[in-house]
């Protein structure tokens, strides 16, 4: 039964790629190439998150701190490096290394829920102002100037590494959407590891999993990191397709993703996928329409998500699916019931 | 309570036409008797104070165009888009308009990371860009025009003027913490040391620091003759609120080049913003016919909803207008005539005075105008005809370079 | 302290501000024992076995475990050198099926297959494998006792800690759990929290009497239930 | 000793602001364990109604401390009776319940004021120390504070509703027992937190100004600083704002302010990495 469902969204989700992948951009106009290459890269910050609140329980409201420390190492590598394809490493590198000391910190001192979160928090608004304040010639790694709140203009693009060019648009799109399916591919087989498991009990019941013999806290950390490092992978195709700027920390940016994740069904990787896509969109299109102002727009979609449709998008369809099964099976039966 | 209605609804209607299309067809600028043109500017975040101001200013400049006959006898459509203060819809929307809409001239961007993330795109596209904004100069493109003023220009005159109203030598530089401030604050120590003075510090404020306390008594520790503030945005008004509370409103003569585009001499009280001095390439209270005319026209199309305007407006007026000279000079929409139409000049005489191109950094060589704030309002001065963007100038020149394409951080000549 | 020795404390206390939850305790089991820990309410019964896991740090005293020292090391770590618990409370993963509960619980292989038959085996022998894929939130009560307790059969540690293992169980539940006990101990030493003095007669061979924080007297069952001291501090309060 | 004397008149304000921008939140946290994040943008609602009243022409103490807490309030009140009392126990779920709240409070501010609602100015002048020129109303705001942590203290030490409350705290089921709805507890909590927040945006606004953006710059600071108080709400709010108010505040006279914010912040940090629940989770405990 479960292993039935799991094929269900696997498949699903392939064929969702295939489609993203090789016919999707057949049709798609040049923009809305741009448009999807920025919604599939902050697909993977949702998932990223998606994960490790979803199925570590570790609340984070520091994902954006991966995510922009992703796009700045890429900045900052792709700046200083003759092959750009060192700086997208480095982009999973250090939020990957940041995040192991950030949850050691946290983890070891056993720290739990609020102020996880709290903490988290706390270190993306310090990376903010300190990136923020970096508006002074002095600030720069190598030939990076960190530029402060006018961020990183010109930054050079990700090239392929066997030819040394400069990724297309259209290549950076299908570039974004197999890092996203891959991502996706990767927490699928994290979860259904023993390791994936041990963590999700410890989710589900910390001191049971501790009186098992597991210690939570490298699991936790582990988990994590992994979590950081495709926030970071994120941030790398933000900074392609975007902009590298002190934006990327801020306050809005890290509750969207939560937002994201909320309204697509928290305990679910496509879900959270599924929820960023949509809410982008939406904002996209109110900044066309100036029929109201986004922000009430998105306040509202927010409360009515909380107050009607707490569990998010995803196990709303899922519900809705089952009930049509459900009938389908009923009206089989009695049919059947007939013709007998 | 005054409502203040988002003005884009009632200019809506451009707006809402091109939506009506969906965008799958492609549209080519000259297909039929209507010119798409687009301009994206913040109507909401961080930013909607100035964005708001401008898309007044674009949608007058439009209307006025259109009534007095169109372009080449077309009408012109502008097509808005709200980026919500947020770079990743700028580069959204800087694409669907160099690819959907395909205008010939795009109006975009308000501060230098809006910029840097839009101006590749229009580069890779062709299409025409206007930053209709001041900053800290030193873009040097040539599908890039510039109609804002940069700091040299405006702080050459109004450091003398002020040095020697007040006879003050030592100056206190407070500014805002990122390029801007970092880069006028050099050009501010340039100047002052030219005329014979010193600046005995500077100090820097992220742009979210609300709290001036500390920075009020080190001013007083230091005793300076003048303070020149370089500070940016809502928060740090709350400097001027302090210091007047502190009982030292007018205790020391501030000059600035940036105060009241934000409409600091507005929401700040009288005493906390009397006598402030300022320099700009337009202050909303010039008393001159032409400008008196064009508030006219402003007041007729919004009425009570007709902004407040200021440098940073009217660079979005100024934008429209020089660009659309340089279409009836060079008889078409096409990028390449209608940018060297550009780079004749294409003076253009608007309420703030008369204003060209300078060819060498297609930024504007524009009257300059000091101003002091008196009872919520500015008080011109004096007014310096046709100053240049001497920093730019001194980095770029597309005269001779013209397939530069840079983003400069300009020292000032110290250094 | 002899080879024979699993477990040994020696003047063990656990101090909760002015409150001695256990006050000198001097405990020893044997390898392969099976002992009872009686007591009134509040007798440190459950802060000893707390203390003996390191969910709880002592305040002073030694903890030996094979004659290793494991006082205020962490609990995953004793966990890891042999010692198991059935808590009180069910302590389960109540988002997790049966089996996947279970599942979590093997640590001897890392082999998939071979941890898949050890899951299998043991669901059997529990007699729960018809339900093992139902998330165990919503079993009842006895149901998550005994997938708690499969898992500590699971875990196949050395000494096996059964806090009230009994309580919510029907009779015929508790004769079961009876005989699983006394498998159990064919291979595992066990200490066994228990009230219910009819279980304590089915399994009991010693007992140990707990009475506010100290060890008040340790013999076998029979000696035990015919105490007078006993009766007094423990079984008058319980009638009462 | 002119500067000594002016710099501990510094951070005592920019203590007893802190623990303005906080007291809303943490009368909210400590009792319902709800973290508002439309905390901000309450401030900033007081702010705007300051502002107004005192425009309408109603003197500006009477429009701070009376009018703008009051309006605030029935704001907080609608709020907790539309949105918050659906989510009690799921913090979570509060907090973006609130997050949604506080974007719509910016959008509707955004159009029905505008960002250039002129301010009003600080009242009641200054006196000099030395040749340092020091605000009177920035003591009034330290007075105001502390007149405040005072019938705070009173109200929770010696009346029945301080009884409630603190019972409530301990045990929501405790105020059932004395004959009231945890719910009205909750309502009249929340409203009050609404209040203080409200009050506390008046307060500021002569010194800050008002833009309907401005909550953004209170939230953070205000969560963490709360946060790290931990659960008693006086003790907790005092101890924190006074420990990272005046260490932030040196910090920035030492050195520049983005050293002095992060110096915040990261105090912020150390404090819950070994003070897990806080100030008043391990000292002062089961104060109020």
């Amino acid at each position: 039964m479960i292993l039935k469902r799991t094929y269900i969204e696997l498949t699903a989700v392939t064929l969702i790629a295939l489609f993203a992948l090789i016919v999707f951009p057949k049709f798609a106009q040049f923009y809305t190439i741009i448009s999807s290459t920025i919604y599939v890269s902050l697909a993977i910050l949702a998932l990223s998150l998606a994960f490790i609140w979803g199925y570590g329980g570790i609340l984070c409201f520091g994902q954006a701190a991966f995510f922009g420390l992703g796009g700045y190492a890429y900045a900052v590598g792709a700046w200083n490096f003759d092959a750009t394809v060192y700086g997208a490493l480095l982009a999973v590198i250090v939020p990957t290394v940041f995040a192991a000391a950030l949850g050691y910190f946290m983890f070891y001192g056993r720290l739990s829920d609020v102020y996880l979160g709290v903490i988290t928090l706390t270190v993306t608004l310090i990376l903010f102002k300190l990136v923020n304040s970096t508006g002074g010639d002095a600030y720069a790694i190598g030939k990076a100037k960190l530029g402060g709140f006018n961020g990183m203009p010109g930054t050079p693009l990700l090239e392929n590494p066997l030819t040394e060019e400069v990724l297309s648009p259209h290549a950076l799109y299908g570039l974004a959407v197999v890092l996203l399916f891959f991502s996706y591919l990767l927490c699928k087989a994290v979860l259904a590891s023993r390791f994936g498991r041990v963590v999700v009990a410890i989710r589900e019941n910390e001191t049971r999993a501790e009186l098992l013999g597991y210690d939570a806290r490298p699991y936790k950390l582990i988990f994590f990191s992994i979590g950081a490092g495709l926030a970071g992978i994120s941030g790398m195709l933000f900074a392609n397709a975007v902009f590298v700027a002190p934006t990327m920390f801020d306050m809005a940016s890290t509750a969207r993703i939560l937002i994201w994740v909320i309204v697509g069904g928290l305990g679910t990787l496509v879900g959270p996928v599924i929820g960023c896509i949509s809410l982008l969109m939406i904002t996209t299109y109110l900044g066309k329409t100036g029929f109201v102002d986004p922000n009430i727009a998105l306040g509202v979609i927010l409360i009515v998500f909380v107050l009607l449709v707490p569990r998010g998008i995803l196990p709303l369809l899922d519900d809705g699916l089952n009930w049509v099964l459900e009938r389908l099976k009923i009206s089989r039966e009695k049919s059947g019931g007939r013709v007998l | 309570m005054n409502l203040k209605r988002r003005s884009v609804l009632k200019g809506g209607a451009a707006t809402l036409g091109a939506l009506a299309t969906p965008g799958l067809a492609t549209k080519a600028f000259a297909q039929d008797d209507v010119i798409q043109i687009a301009n994206i500017s913040d109507l909401s975040g961080g930013f909607d104070i100035y964005g708001q101001a401008q898309l007044a200013c674009f949608q007058l400049a439009v209307e006025e165009i259109n009534k007095s006959g169109g372009l080449l006898g077309k009408q012109l459509e502008l097509n808005s888009f709200d980026p919500q203060s947020d770079i990743q819809l700028y580069t959204q929307y800087a694409t669907e308009v160099a690819t959907r809409i395909q205008p010939p001239v795009v109006f975009a961007g308000i501060s230098s990371a809006s910029r840097e993330a839009i101006r590749p795109i229009f580069n890779r596209f062709n299409t025409l860009y206007f930053y209709p904004s001041l900053y800290e100069g030193g873009v040097c493109d040539r599908n890039h025009f510039c109609t804002g003023t940069t700091p040299a220009q405006t702080i050459e005159k109004l450091v003398p003027f002020v040095m020697n109203k007040f006879a003050g030598k030592k100056v206190y530089v407070i500014a805002a913490d990122y390029n801007y401030g970092w880069i006028s604050a050099r050009w501010v120590k340039h100047y002052v040391e030219a005329n014979g003075g010193e600046v005995i510090a500077d100090e820097y404020f992220p742009l979210e620091v609300t709290e001036f306390g500390p920075a009020i008594k080190n001013i007083q520790a230091a005793k300076p003759d003048l303070i020149y503030s370089l500070l940016v945005g809502g928060n740090h008004m709350s400097f001027f609120r302090q210091w007047a509370a502190a009982g030292l409103a007018g205790s020391i003569p501030m000059f600035s080049t940036d105060f009241g585009v934000g409409n600091e001499h507005i929401v700040l009280s009288k005493e906390e913003s009397d006598g402030m001095h300022a320099a700009y390439s337009y202050v909303h209270e010039l008393d001159t016919p032409a400008n008196k005319a064009f508030l006219g026209r402003m007041q007729d199309k919004f009425g009570d909803d007709a902004p407040y305007l200021n440098e940073l407006s009217i660079a979005a007026y100024y934008a429209v207008y020089h660009w659309a000279e340089a279409v009836k000079r060079a008889g078409t929409l096409e990028r390449m005539p209608v940018i060297e139409a550009l780079e004749d000049g294409t003076p253009f005489d608007g309420p703030g005075g008369l204003s060209t191109i300078d060819p060498q950094t297609h930024h504007r060589i524009c009257d300059v105008h000091i101003a002091e704030v008196k009872d919520n309002a500015f008080q011109v001065l004096e007014t310096h005809a046709q100053l240049a963007p001497t920093d730019t100038q001194a980095v770029c020149n597309l005269i001779e370079n013209p397939n530069e394409n840079q983003y400069f951080t300009i020292e000032s000549p110290d250094e | 302290m002899t080879t024979d020795t699993l477990l040994e404390t020696s003047g063990l206390c656990k101090h909760f501000g002015g409150v001695k939850a256990l006050d000198q305790v001097d405990f020893s089991l044997a390898k392969g024992e099976l002992r009872c820990l009686i007591g009134p309410n509040g007798a440190g019964k459950s802060t000893f076995f707390k203390t003996v896991t390191g969910q709880y740090a002592p305040t002073s005293g030694t903890v030996f475990f094979k004659g290793q020292p494991i006082g205020g090391l962490e609990t995953s770590a004793i966990a890891k050198r042999g010692v198991g618990i059935k808590t009180q409370v069910p302590n389960v993963f109540d988002g997790l099926s049966v089996r996947e509960n279970v599942w979590v619980a093997v640590r001897s292989t890392k082999d998939r297959r071979e941890r898949d038959e050890i899951v299998q085996s043991t669901l059997v022998r529990m007699g729960i494998d018809h339900i093992a894929n139902v998330t165990v939130g919503q079993l009842a009560h006895g149901q998550r006792q005994f997938v708690e307790l499969s898992m500590v059969i699971a875990e196949d540690p050395e000494l096996i800690l059964l806090d009230e293992p009994a309580a919510g169980l029907s009779s015929e539940e508790t004769v079961r759990l009876a005989e699983i006990i006394h498998e159990l101990n064919r291979d595992h030493a066990l200490i066994v929290v228990e009230h219910d003095m009819q279980f304590i007669r089915m399994i009991g061979q010693k007992v140990t009497v707990f009475h506010q924080g100290k060890i008040l007297v340790e013999d076998t069952t029979d000696a035990i239930l015919s105490n007078e001291r006993v009766r007094d501090v423990y079984l008058g309060k319980s009638a009462a | 000793m002119d500067y000594v004397i002016v710099l501990i008149l510094q951070v005592l304000y920019s203590v007893a602001s802190l623990a303005l921008i906080c007291a809303g939140l943490a009368v909210v946290f400590g009792m319902m364990r709800v973290i508002n994040l439309a905390h901000g943008e309450f401030i900033m609602l007081g702010g705007f109604t300051a502002v107004f009243a005192t425009q309408a022409g109603i003197p500006i103490v009477i429009s701070m401390l009376i009018i703008a807490p009051f309006v605030v309030g029935f704001v907080g009140l609608l709020a907790e009776q539309l949105v918050v009392r659906f989510l009690y126990g799921r913090m979570i779920d509060t907090m973006l319940a609130t997050w949604g709240l506080s974007l719509l409070l910016i959008g509707a501010a955004t159009m029905l004021f505008g960002n250039s609602v002129a301010g009003i100015s600080a009242p009641f002048g200054s006196f000099k120390v030395g040749q340092y020129g020091v605000s009177f109303y920035e003591m009034f705001v330290v007075a105001v504070t502390v007149g405040i942590m005072i019938i705070g203290f009173c109200v929770l030490r010696y009346t029945k509703l301080g009884l409630i409350a603190r019972g409530t705290m301990q045990n929501p089921e405790m105020a059932s027992s004395l004959g009231i709805s945890p719910s009205r507890v909750y309502s009249i909590t929340f409203a009050i937190g609404a209040a203080l927040s409200g009050l506390a945006g008046a307060l500021l606004a002569p010194l800050s100004g008002v833009l309907p953006t401005m909550g953004k710059a209170f939230v953070a600071k205000a969560f963490i600083t709360v946060i790290s108080g931990g659960e008693a709400i006086l003790v907790g709010l005092i101890s924190a704002s006074g420990l990272l108010g005046a260490f932030s505040t040196l910090a920035t006279f030492a050195t520049t302010p983005v050293i002095g914010d992060a110096a915040l912040l990261f105090a912020a940090i150390v404090l819950l990495r070994f003070l897990p629940n806080g100030i008043t989770g391990r000292f002062f405990r089961g104060s109020i």
